[in-house]
Parts: C-alpha cells; sequence; structure tokens
C-alpha cells in the first residue's frame, strides 16, 4: 500500500534519500555523531582525573599499617601494576561490554548497583528540571510583563535569594521548615513509587523542590532580562504592537517564543551543575540515588565503585545535552527548515 | 491653528478625495523623553494632515525626529515619553486614549511598515500565521482557515510568488525584498485608511527598492489609502511623495506639495540637504557646499533657529528667536526669517 | 581620465568561492579590470554582488581561488607572508562602519600611529610630528583630538580618523568599502568633499566601492558594475551612467530615486523585474538573463565575453542596450 | 541610518548643584550594595583584629552551645563551646582568599586559552572549544569532589582544584568576546596594517575582553564561595579545624532539632555574602552592557 501511493507521486524522490537530508534528521544524526568523541573525551578525563593523582592509591586504602605484599596484591588487583594506557583501554572494553567492575568494598558488580540505584536519581533530576523550566517561564512572563512594578520586584528579590542559596543550605533549611518545626514532610527516606505512589511523593518533594529552586533562579532571572531586552529593542515586537496585539499577547506569542532558545542553551550549561548537586540533595534526605552512593564510594575510597558512578553521571550529562541540542532543532523553524534545501 | 489649512493636491488632475476630511491630523506634536535626569526634546511642535488617498514624505537625518514622530503616532512609544498635543485619525482623537482603546485602531485604521524587514518578521512563526494575526486580532469572528486563506490572497495581492506555498514558510526562508512585502501584506489586512512606512526600503538593494515603491504606491490606488513615508532620501520624497515636510533637530521646517517643494526650496536647511544628495547630474569630482556639522542641543528646548549654527544666510534675530513654521504662501510653508530669495532657487 | 598611463594595479581572471554547508558561495568569478595611476575606480553592485569579496581578495584577506593581481610589478598572489607585508604598506583600507573600525580603547593618536610603530617607521618623534600632520590634513584639530578615544568622536569624525590611519603610510593606492554608506548625508558630503581634496592633493589612485551609483559617479573616472560575481561594464563613469549598454546597469540607473520630481510619472513602474539569483546556484551563461528583458537563448548558453563599446568602454552582453535606449528624463540627467 | 540611534539622542549636560547626590541617586543598585560587602570583606579581614574576638579554635567547654547574644559571645557557641562570631570572621577570610585565588587562576587561563583559541580559529579552535562545551557541562562538582577527596583536603588543593574547573567558563566567554571582535573591522585594520598576531591579541583584543572577563569574575566569586562550602561540608574542603562556612554548617546539621542556630547563623552568613556579590555583579554588568 505504501509502495502503491509512492508510485502515484511518482516525481518524488526516494523516501529514503529525503528523509536522510531533512534538515532535522540531519541535525540529529551531526549530534549523535557527536556525542561519540564527546561521551569518549569525558570517559577519558574522568578516568585519567582518577587515575593520574598522586600518591599510591593502594596504600592510602589499606592505610598505614599495611605490610609491602598487602599493597602489592591490591595494586595487582586494580591493575595498577599496568600502565595507564592499558588500563583505561582495559576498562573501557569491559565498560563497552557493560561491565563496571566490581566494588572493593563488598564485592558488588559496579553496573549492578548503579542499574538498581540510577532510577531514584533519573527522577529526582527530571522532576526538578520540569520544575525548574515550568516555574521560570511563569515567574519571568509575569515579571517582564511590568518591569519595575511591585511583582517584579519580589519575584527578583526571590531569585535573586536563590541563585546566592547553596542547595545543601536551601535543603537543610527546607528540612528544618518543613520537617523539624511544622513536621509536614518527611525529613529523611525513600518510599518506591511502587510501594506507596503518596509515600514516594511525599518523599520526594523536599528534595525536588531542593534541587529546582536555585537552578529555577538562574532561568527565572535569564529569562526575564531577555524577555525584558527583547521587548524593547526587537523590532518584530514593535511590527506586533502595531498590529494592535495586546501586551500579553505580544509578551506570550512572540517574545516568549523567542527566548525560549536561549533557555533551552541555558538548561544544557546547568545540566552538569544539577546532576553534582544530586550527591548533596540524595545524601541529605537519604535518597537511595548514585549521588548518594558516590559519596560513600568517596569516603571509602572504592574506585571502581566511583569510576563508574562518575562515568554514569557524565553519560546522563552528555545525554541530557544531546536532547537539549535536539529539542532545539526541532522548536527552531530556522534550522527545521533550512532555506537551503 | 488658524494658519493652517489642509494640503490639497496642486497639479495634474485635481484629487476629489483631497476635499474630503483628512484621514490624519496632527496639531502640536511634542515628544519628551525623560530618563533619569536626561531631557531630550526629540519633537517639537509639529502640526501635519494627510488627505485621503495622498502620500507624505517625512524627510530628514538620524536624530531629527522623524522616526520618534511616527511612533508617536502609532503609540509605540516607551513610557519614557512624553506626548503632547493632538493626533486625529479620521476625526477623532487617539492621543491619550487608553492603551486598550488604542490597540484596536493599531492595524485595522492605520498601519506600519519597518526599515529593517529580516528584524521586522517574528523568525519564529510562520508567515501565514504572522498576517492572519493582524485579521483575527481585529475581526474575532474569523476563523483561523478563513484568515490563513485571507493570508494567502494578500500575498498574492503584494505579489509574492506561490502565495499559497509561502504561507506555511518562515522569514528566513524569504529575500529581503520579499520579507519587506510580507511586511507589506500585514500591514494591509484590515485594508486601513493609512500606512506609515518607516524608513521601509532602506535596508533595501535600489532595484528591490524600486519595486517595493512601486508596489506600495500601486497599492495605495487601489485601497485609497493615505501614507506617509518617512524617509532620509530625498530621491524617494520627489518620486514618491505628494507631499513633503522637511524636518530638523525634532522640528519640520519646511512644507509643501512636492514640485512645489524641490522647484522652490526655501529653507537653506532644505537647500544643504538637497546639495549635499550626490546625483548623477552632477559632474565628477564636484565638492559639494556643506557647512560644518554640529549636531543640535536636545536637551533644551527651542529658544532660537536651532539651524543657526550652520546656516549661510544667518541674522541676528535667528540666534533671538525660534522661527516658527508658518504658511507664507499658499501651501509652502517655511520656519525661517530669511528663507531664499525665490528667483534664485528655481532651476 | 587617463587612457595610456599604466595600470597601478592590474587584477586578471580572479575568482573568489567560499565553501558553506549547503554548497559553493561564487563570490566573484573571473574578473579582470585595472585602476591606472591617479585614477579613482568605482565599482558599484547591490548587495551579494561580490564587490566587497573582490576589494578583500584584491588584498589577500583571503586570498582568492585563482588568478593574479599585480601590484608594482609582482604578483600578490604568489608572495611570501613576508613580501606580502611590504606590499600591503603601500595598499591601504577604508571601512564602512566607522564605530568598529577602530579600536575604543585607543587614542586617535595611537590609532593613526599603528601602521608607522608596525613598519617602524621613522623616529619615535617623527612618528608623532607625522601623525599630528595627517590629523591636520584630514581635517582633525590634533590638539582637541589627538587624546580623544573613538566612544567621544561622531561617525563622521571617526570615519576621519580612519582616514588618517589609511593615509600615515602614504600608500599609493586606497581601497573605501562602502566609507560613507553608514553616514547621513550631510556628513557623507563632508567626508566625500574631504575625499575629492586628498585626491588632488595626494594624486592618489583609488577603488571605491559602493552601492550608490549616483555617488560613484560623483568620485570615479571610471565605473565598474558587477552582478552575481560578475563584472557587466566598464569604462568611463561618464559614458556608463550616461549611456548604459548593459541592461543590468540600465536597470540600475533607472532605479535610482532621483531628487527632482520633474518626469517622475515615466520612471516609476518602469523597474526591472524579479530578484538576484542565489550566488550558490548561479544561472549559467549571463547572470543577468532571468531578469533581462532582451534575454535569448544564447544568454544561457555562453557568458558573453567583455567586448569594445566606445573608448575604454566594455559590456559584457550579447544584445546590448541600444545607444538611445533610455528614457529622455534619465539620459538628461546623467549627462549634465 | 537607523532607527534606533533616534531614540538615543544627544546626552544632556544637566549642571546640578550636586553631581555626587545625582550620582548616587542613580547609582543606587551599585553603591549599597558595593558597601555593604566591603564592610562584610573588612570585618572578615580586619574584625577579628579590632573586635578581640576570642580564638576561632579556642574550646571553652564550661560554655558550649550558647544561644545569640551571650556576654562575651555574641553570637553564641558551639558545641565544643567555640566562639561562633569568630569562626564566621575567620572563615569568611578562608571562603574570599580561596575565591579570590582560584578567580585568578580561571580568569588568566580561561582568558589565555579563550583569547588564542577564538583568534586563531580552524581546527584549533574547533577542539578547544568541543572541550570548553564538554567541560562547562560537566558535573563539576562531582569531578571537584573527586579530586578534592584523593588531593587529600588542604586550603590550597581546594584552591587548585576550582581554579582549574573555572578555567571553561572563562575560556568560553574569553572566546565568544574574542570571536566578536574578530568580526570587527579595527582588527581586520590591524591584521592588514601588518600589526602581527601577538600584538593584536595583547593590544586590541585583551583589553577589550577584559572588562567583560573582570564583570563575569565578581559574579563567579559568589559561585566559587558555594562550591568551597559545598566541598566544606561535604568534608574534602577546607580542613577541620580551620573555621569555614561549609564545616560549620555541616556541623550545624548535626544540631537541626537542638539548636539550628549552629546551622541558620553561618548559613546567612554565606547566602548574604553571595547575595552582595552576585548583585554588585549584576549591577556591574549591566552598565557594562550599556557601554
Amino acid at each position: 500500500m505504501a509502495t502503491a501511493y509512492l508510485n502515484t507521486t511518482a516525481p518524488r524522490p526516494n523516501v529514503f534519500v529525503a528523509f536522510v537530508r531533512h534538515p532535522v534528521v540531519r541535525v540529529i544524526g551531526i549530534r549523535l555523531l557527536q556525542a561519540i568523541p564527546i561521551l569518549l573525551i569525558a570517559t577519558f578525563i574522568t578516568f585519567a582525573l582518577l587515575n593520574l593523582l598522586p600518591g599510591s592509591t593502594a596504600s592510602a586504602l589499606l592505610g598505614d599499617g599495611a605490610s609491602a605484599e598487602q599493597i602489592k596484591a591490591l595494586e595487582i588487583k586494580l591493575h595498577l601494576d599496568q600502565p595507564f594506557w592499558e588500563r583505561y583501554w582495559t576498562w573501557l572494553t569491559a565498560a563497552f561490554t557493560g561491565n563496571l567492575g566490581e566494588s572493593l568494598v563488598n564485592q558488588q558488580s559496579v553496573t549492578a548497583v548503579v542499574l538498581d540505584r540510577l532510577h531514584v536519581s533519573l527522577s529526582l533530576i527530571f522532576l526538578s528540571i520540569t520544575l525548574a523550566v515550568s516555574g521560570a517561564i511563569v515567574f519571568a512572563t509575569v515579571s517582564a510583563k511590568k518591569p519595575g512594578g511591585v511583582i517584579d520586584r519580589i519575584f527578583t528579590f526571590i531569585s535573586s535569594l536563590g541563585q546566592s542559596i547553596p542547595t545543601f543550605v536551601f535543603s537543610l533549611v527546607m528540612v528544618l521548615v518543613f520537617s523539624v518545626t511544622l513536621s509536614l514532610l518527611p525529613a529523611i527516606g525513600y518510599v518506591p513509587f511502587s510501594d506507596s505512589p503518596i509515600g514516594w511523593a511525599q518523599s520526594m518533594i523536599l528534595p525536588v523542590l531542593s534541587m529546582s529552586f536555585p537552578i529555577w533562579a538562574i532561568f527565572c532571572r535569564m529569562l526575564r532580562a531577555d524577555l525584558i531586552d527583547q521587548a524593547s529593542s526587537e523590532d518584530y515586537v514593535q511590527t506586533a504592537r502595531a498590529k494592535g496585539a495586546g501586551g500579553w499577547a505580544v509578551l506570550i506569542r512572540h517574545i516568549l517564543r523567542n527566548s525560549i532558545f536561549g533557555l533551552i542553551t541555558l538548561v544544557g550549561l546547568q545540566m552538569g551543575s544539577l546532576i553534582g548537586n544530586t550527591a548533596i540533595v540524595e545524601s541529605i534526605f537519604g535518597l537511595p540515588g548514585i549521588g548518594r552512593e558516590l559519596l560513600n564510594a568517596i569516603h571509602f575510597k572504592d574506585i571502581p565503585m566511583v569510576c563508574g558512578i562518575v562515568v554514569v553521571m557524565v553519560i546522563i550529562t552528555v545525554l541530557a545535552n544531546l536532547a537539549v541540542d535536539l529539542l532545539y532543532a526541532v522548536l527552531d523553524p530556522r534550522i527545521r527548515h533550512d532555506s537551503r534545501s | 491653528m488658524t494658519t493652517r489649512t489642509t494640503v490639497v493636491a496642486s497639479e495634474g488632475a485635481p484629487d476629489p478625495m483631497a476635499t474630503t476630511a483628512p484621514v490624519l491630523e496632527v496639531e502640536h506634536l511634542r515628544v519628551v523623553f525623560r530618563q533619569g535626569e536626561k531631557t531630550t526634546y526629540a519633537v517639537n511642535d509639529v502640526s501635519l494632515s494627510v488627505p485621503l488617498g495622498r502620500t507624505l514624505a517625512v524627510i530628514g537625518e538620524s536624530g531629527s525626529g522623524k522616526s520618534v514622530m511616527s511612533r508617536a503616532l502609532m503609540g509605540l512609544l516607551p513610557t519614557t515619553a512624553t506626548i503632547t498635543g493632538s493626533v486625529r485619525l479620521l476625526g477623532q482623537e487617539i492621543l491619550g486614549l487608553p492603551e486598550n482603546d488604542l490597540r484596536q485602531r493599531r492595524g485595522k485604521d492605520m498601519a506600519m511598515i519597518f526599515q529593517d524587514p529580516t528584524r521586522s518578521l517574528n523568525p519564529t512563526m510562520k508567515i501565514g500565521t504572522q498576517i492572519a494575526e493582524n485579521i483575527r486580532i481585529h475581526e474575532k469572528d474569523v476563523s483561523r482557515k478563513e484568515a490563513i486563506a485571507r493570508a494567502v490572497e494578500l500575498l498574492r495581492v503584494v505579489r509574492v510568488p506561490a502565495p499559497d506555498r509561502r504561507v506555511e514558510e518562515y522569514p528566513h526562508q524569504l529575500s529581503g525584498g520579499m520579507r519587506q512585502r510580507v511586511m507589506i501584506a500585514i500591514a494591509l489586512a484590515c485594508q486601513p485608511k493609512l500606512l506609515i512606512a518607516d524608513e521601509a526600503t532602506t535596508a533595501l538593494d535600489v532595484t528591490t527598492q524600486a519595486q517595493v515603491m512601486d508596489l506600495l504606491l500601486d497599492l495605495q490606488q487601489q485601497f485609497g489609502m493615505s501614507m506617509i513615508l518617512i524617509s532620509h532620501d530625498m530621491g524617494i520624497a520627489a518620486t514618491y511623495a505628494d507631499d513633503v515636510a522637511v524636518m530638523y533637530a525634532g522640528d519640520v521646517v519646511e512644507r509643501a506639495p512636492v514640485t512645489e517643494l524641490f522647484g522652490h526650496v526655501r529653507m537653506p536647511y532644505t537647500r544643504m540637504l538637497l546639495d549635499a544628495v550626490p546625483r548623477l547630474d552632477r559632474p565628477a569630482h564636484a565638492l559639494i557646499p556643506v557647512t560644518a556639522a554640529r549636531p543640535p542641543d536636545l536637551s533644551k528646548a527651542a529658544t532660537s533657529c536651532r539651524f543657526a549654527a550652520r546656516c549661510p544666510r544667518v541674522q541676528d534675530d535667528c540666534l533671538q528667536t525660534h522661527p516658527p513654521l508658518e504658511e507664507h504662501e499658499d501651501k509652502h510653508a517655511w520656519a525661517c526669517f530669511h528663507p531664499i530669495p525665490l528667483e534664485r532657487t528655481s532651476a | 581620465m587617463t587612457d595610456t598611463a599604466d595600470p597601478i594595479l592590474e587584477v586578471k581572471n580572479l575568482v573568489q568561492q567560499f565553501h558553506v554547508s549547503g554548497g559553493t558561495v561564487h563570490a566573484v568569478s573571473d574578473i579582470s579590470f585595472d585602476i591606472r595611476s591617479h585614477e579613482t575606480l568605482g565599482l558599484v553592485g547591490e548587495s551579494g554582488s561580490g564587490k566587497s569579496t573582490l576589494a578583500r581578495a584584491v588584498l589577500q584577506a583571503p586570498s582568492p581561488k585563482s588568478g593574479e593581481v599585480w601590484f608594482r610589478g609582482h604578483d600578490m598572489t604568489k608572495q611570501s607572508k613576508k613580501e606580502l607585508f611590504e606590499t600591503r604598506r603601500h595598499i591601504q583600507t577604508v571601512f564602512q562602519d566607522p564605530f568598529s573600525s577602530l579600536d575604543p580603547k585607543w587614542t586617535v593618536r595611537a590609532i593613526v600611529r599603528e601602521p608607522l610603530d608596525a613598519y617602524g617607521v621613522g623616529t619615535r618623534r617623527q612618528r608623532a610630528e607625522k601623525v599630528d600632520a595627517i590629523l591636520d590634513m584630514v581635517g582633525l584639530d590634533p590638539t582637541s583630538f589627538g587624546n580623544r578615544k573613538p566612544p567621544q568622536l561622531s561617525g563622521g569624525q571617526c570615519q576621519r580618523v580612519a582616514i588618517a590611519r589609511a593615509l600615515a603610510l602614504e600608500p599609493s593606492l586606497l581601497i573605501f568599502d562602502e566609507v560613507v554608506s553608514a553616514l547621513d548625508v550631510l556628513t557623507q558630503a563632508h567626508i566625500l568633499n574631504l575625499l575629492e581634496k586628498l585626491r588632488e592633493e595626494l594624486q592618489i589612485s583609488s577603488l571605491f566601492v559602493a552601492h550608490d551609483l549616483a555617488l560613484v559617479k560623483q568620485v570615479s573616472d571610471r565605473v565598474a558594475v558587477m552582478y552575481l560575481g560578475r563584472l557587466c561594464e566598464i569604462g568611463p563613469a561618464q559614458s556608463v551612467l550616461a549611456r548604459p549598454r548593459h541592461h543590468y546597469t540600465a536597470a540600475l540607473v533607472e532605479a535610482i530615486p532621483l531628487p527632482d520630481p520633474k518626469n517622475r510619472d515615466e520612471r516609476r513602474g518602469n523597474v526591472v523585474a524579479g530578484e538576484v539569483p542565489s550566488p550558490l546556484a548561479p544561472p549559467s551563461g549571463c547572470p543577468f538573463r532571468t531578469r533581462c528583458p532582451a534575454a535569448q537563448a544564447l544568454c544561457a548558453a555562453e557568458m558573453p565575453p567583455l567586448t569594445s563599446m566606445g573608448p575604454d568602454h566594455f559590456v559584457a552582453c550579447h544584445f546590448p542596450v541600444a545607444e538611445n535606449a533610455l528614457p529622455a528624463s534619465v539620459v538628461t540627467a546623467a549627462a549634465a | 541610518m537607523t532607527a534606533v540611534p533616534e531614540l538615543v539622542l544627544a546626552p544632556t549636560a544637566t549642571r546640578r548643584p550636586s553631581a555626587f547626590g545625582t550620582w548616587l541617586r542613580l547609582n543606587r543598585d551599585l553603591w549599597i550594595p558595593g558597601v555593604l560587602l566591603a564592610l562584610v570583606i573588612l570585618a572578615c579581614f580586619l574584625g577579628p583584629l579590632v573586635l578581640h574576638v576570642t580564638d576561632p579554635l579556642a574550646q571553652d567547654l564550661e560554655s558550649v552551645n550558647l544561644p545569640l547574644f551571650s556576654p562575651s559571645y555574641p553570637l553564641g557557641t558551639d558545641d565544643l563551646g567555640r566562639d561562633t562570631l569568630s569562626r564566621l570572621l575567620y572563615g569568611g577570610r578562608t571562603s574570599i582568599e580561596i575565591a579570590l585565588a582560584a578567580n585568578v587562576l580561571g580568569l588568566f587561563f580561561g582568558g589565555v586559552i579563550g583569547i588564542i583559541s577564538g583568534y586563531r580559529g580552524g581546527l584549533t579552535d574547533t577542539l578547544i572549544a568541543r572541550g570548553i562545551d564538554v567541560l562547562v557541562a560537566f558535573p563539576s562538582l562531582v569531578l571537584l569532589l573527586v579530586v578534592a577527596s584523593y588531593l587529600g583536603p588542604s586550603e590550597l588543593n581546594v584552591i587548585l582544584a576550582i581554579g582549574f574547573f573555572s578555567i571553561p567558563a572563562y575560556a568560553r566567554l574569553a572566546r565568544a568576546a574574542t570571536m566578536r571582535l574578530r568580526g570587527l573591522t579595527y582588527v581586520t585594520a590591524a591584521q592588514l596594517g601588518g600589526q602581527k598576531d601577538t600584538v593584536v591579541m595583547t593590544r586590541h583584543i585583551f583589553p577589550n575582553v577584559l572588562p567583560q572577563l573582570l564583570t563575569y569574575s565578581i559574579l563567579h566569586i559568589g559561585i566559587v564561595i558555594v562550591i568551597e562550602a559545598s566541598l566544606s561540608f561535604l568534608g574534602v574542603g577546607v580542613p577541620p579545624p580551620t573555621p569555614s562556612w561549609g564545616t560549620m554548617i555541616s556541623n550545624g546539621q548535626l544540631y537541626l532539632t537542638t539548636n539550628p542556630l549552629l546551622l541558620l547563623v553561618p548559613s546567612a552568613a554565606l547566602v548574604i555574602t553571595v547575595l552582595l556579590f552576585n548583585t554588585v555583579g549584576d549591577a556591574v554588568r549591566e552598565r557594562w552592557a550599556k557601554s
């Protein structure tokens, strides 16, 4: 049927060729290809940082009382006797098959631990970013409607505060207010969604708020500034006003639509620090995610575990940035409808 | 304003529409910007009128206040601007109208085209949607589909090839000339009575400029609009306008029908401007008679002639009193105590 | 006009192309011309015609894809970096945007002195004296302007500083790239008067690139017209603009809005149709054929060569405009 | 001829009796936080000398967990009886020292890398730019944690680690600014005028990039203070017993239910300082963007 349809429109070029040549497909393809070297570089940097730092790792692990034999045995176990390049290659090929090594502390498979904990961190990241972006759009738009007005001043102050408050401080203050003082929400602990959706929601509210408030503040300030800047300097805004469009229509239909691209770029830039913050938030709220696992591993100098988790975090960052890039390509008509075709 | 009369056609076939009430009447329009400690007198006491179906060119250098004036007419100035005077559109005062009421008139009774067609269209919105938006703002009962259909029609009117395909495209897919045609289509969407073209062809190449200007003039006749051409180009005024007003430092300094103005320049500033324009009919390597430029100080209200410092005909009284714009001859007004005598200006 | 004088610059079969993601931009295609001593050659064309790219290619910034640029007996395209450095001393450029062409952090004196320093001309003191003399020459009082910085200057003053910088090394060829198109008409007149004065006093040759035909007519001895990377017509300013023989030049002349309402009805509605094709895919044969009223099959098949149309006047057209084809109003205006 | 300059008309030369008063009135957003910030910095560096506060390490086990406004301990004491005010001031000193040092490192190396990359262009630039992009989007806190814990807690290591991770942000900024400047004709004019690339970079590009980098550095100080506090909070920053806001907050966390002051006081100090840096940075940036 599909072929019959194609035959009736004979002059059309091969569907496959048309698909491959479509600007969006091309951009997606290029970005995917670019992600491969970036992932390689990223894992390499991570591995190098963890492996080339000064000091004998084995002796640091075993403490001062360790005998030479003990140190030697551990070095062999960690392949520390091999040259760095070989170690990286061994690690990389193993990692490629999904084997990130095993924990020094309890001999668990790093891959298994990461897979077990990943969904907690991912849902934390996803919910936080969604809340921050949607919150920023609403607040910034309301602010930009009347710059310098009372609402704008209040929002600007809140977002200045948000930008200046470290995640761990905000988390602790949230715990102090909502758990200790008001006893509304649990301070610590995690309830899986499958056990109790309500319990899960209760355990996630404070962590998500803590993660999203600082980045919400950054998004909000940047978006507000961009909206106001466009409103005063862009000619298409004048065109829209000259049509007789009302203030909200100009702001939402025209300006916001163009500011979204700046916001998307910013989301990409903040991805790294957001993912880094999972370590802090998960350990404060006792969520069993990879962030908390990372802190534990660092505490116990569990090298394979640290390396595995960091690499997974880096991969998440790269993939999140890829998603952001793709979203940009899909939303921006200047990429979507390339005039050169 | 008893001295001012409506400018009527002075040549060719008498225009029957010109005798009706003017589409736009501007009286004593002033625009003052106050920002922090800074005051700028951008437009001082401008009075103009545009009869139905005629084209007024407002000519001036950058900083002469012509763009500020046009935006004041549309109500598009920022809140730092204080606007006083009177602007009557189709007999109704629009200055001081609440923003919501003024909004109803913008895009419907009066429309505007801007200088840079690359920047004045929304890059993320389809062309059809941008035209349809103007229709749907003012005609609430029109469906989206109908509005798009009308957008196709409008694109055909402004001679954009393949209009039914173009409505689905985005501004970056069009050339500069085509974008400006789309801007004109947006402006014409509700058949306004007044169209203000603010340097609408300045960013275009000369052949594209001629195409767009010809189109504008055709459409003006077809739709029976009045037009204000804001430009720095004397050639545009001479070739396309019926009446010309020359602005300098926020004042209209000379105003007349086009043949009268170019035939008998009376204001020394206009003369200098006209002489400075490069033209084909001047020998190569000729020097241009201009005096040293000194931008006028717009931070104070005028107490003397603002052109006095550069004027070859300056006398003592020019430095003491601000010469008002007066209609010294039939339909020809100038703001000068010592105008160029007639015999010397006729070519 | 000096027909017999030696050319100071000879451009032969110059080609410039750029690769972009959508293909190859044919910016300049097979262009040859020369500039003679003490002569101003005006180069006109609409945006995208390749005129600025051509000017840059002459300066080897960047070097052209192919072709030769002969200056004082040397082909610049074959010169080493060091030789080019010596050659560029004699060819100076003034650019369009008066504000971005001067470093906002430098004083006027430092800006004008920069080329002198770079080439190590004279002693420190001689350089300082030279700078003040040149500033004086371009109409800027060194004592009141010398220590100012560009943000404190008007557009016209900035352009004077840029001209002073170009004159510092006493070049024999000046390239003006749209030098007055960003200025108001009165400021423009001042700068044009200055250029006229300098031309008289210093006897410099120059290439004057602009999109405004009337402007080019006013300053040039000869005019070259470009369309879509090709040379259409070249010859004495007077004959090219008063009696254009290429249909594109004729269209350009007709499209200029004259500052005179006489005969305007004839001039209106007489515009060449269509738009400039993409330089990514220029038409075969004559680039103007897609819009040309006289186009025939031959025009699509073959690029017309430059053919003599009178003394020093060459046109690349298979079917040139007849001698008296232009509307009388235009001809009388241009011939004056 | 553009439409914009018409709206920005000739500046007025108003001569008011008190120019300084006018300046103060128009620049409130800059000088009020600026003066407050100066006070905070002065207090941290000179306060301990002037105020005769107790040694921040001295434990007074007689007076543990004192509340605010206790005699001789205006901000109370912690669980070991150490003077909170004193620890706050010394901790601020550590924070600001680390922030400044890390910033200088980041600004210098980032600036040099960014300018060279942006000016040279070509393959070098593509590689550097990709690298910068990767590093900017990296979960740098995680890497900092790892690096800092491996290097072992010390003020110098924290400076080196944060300084290193500050490079990409500066490099990115410097590169973008350089690419913008490279497109301006005065750079082309200098190049065509025979100026050496090193001279163009140091004398034309650098002076025009520097104000932007310096402006950013004010905001970046706030970021570094937060990062340093986070590291100290997680126990891999400034080693105890050296006072640091991060460790004080971390310590306060243990007494969340019994003595929230131990958490709130250093938190407030941290937030206020960062807020002041951000506010001043924003005000400076706004002015820079306008000029």
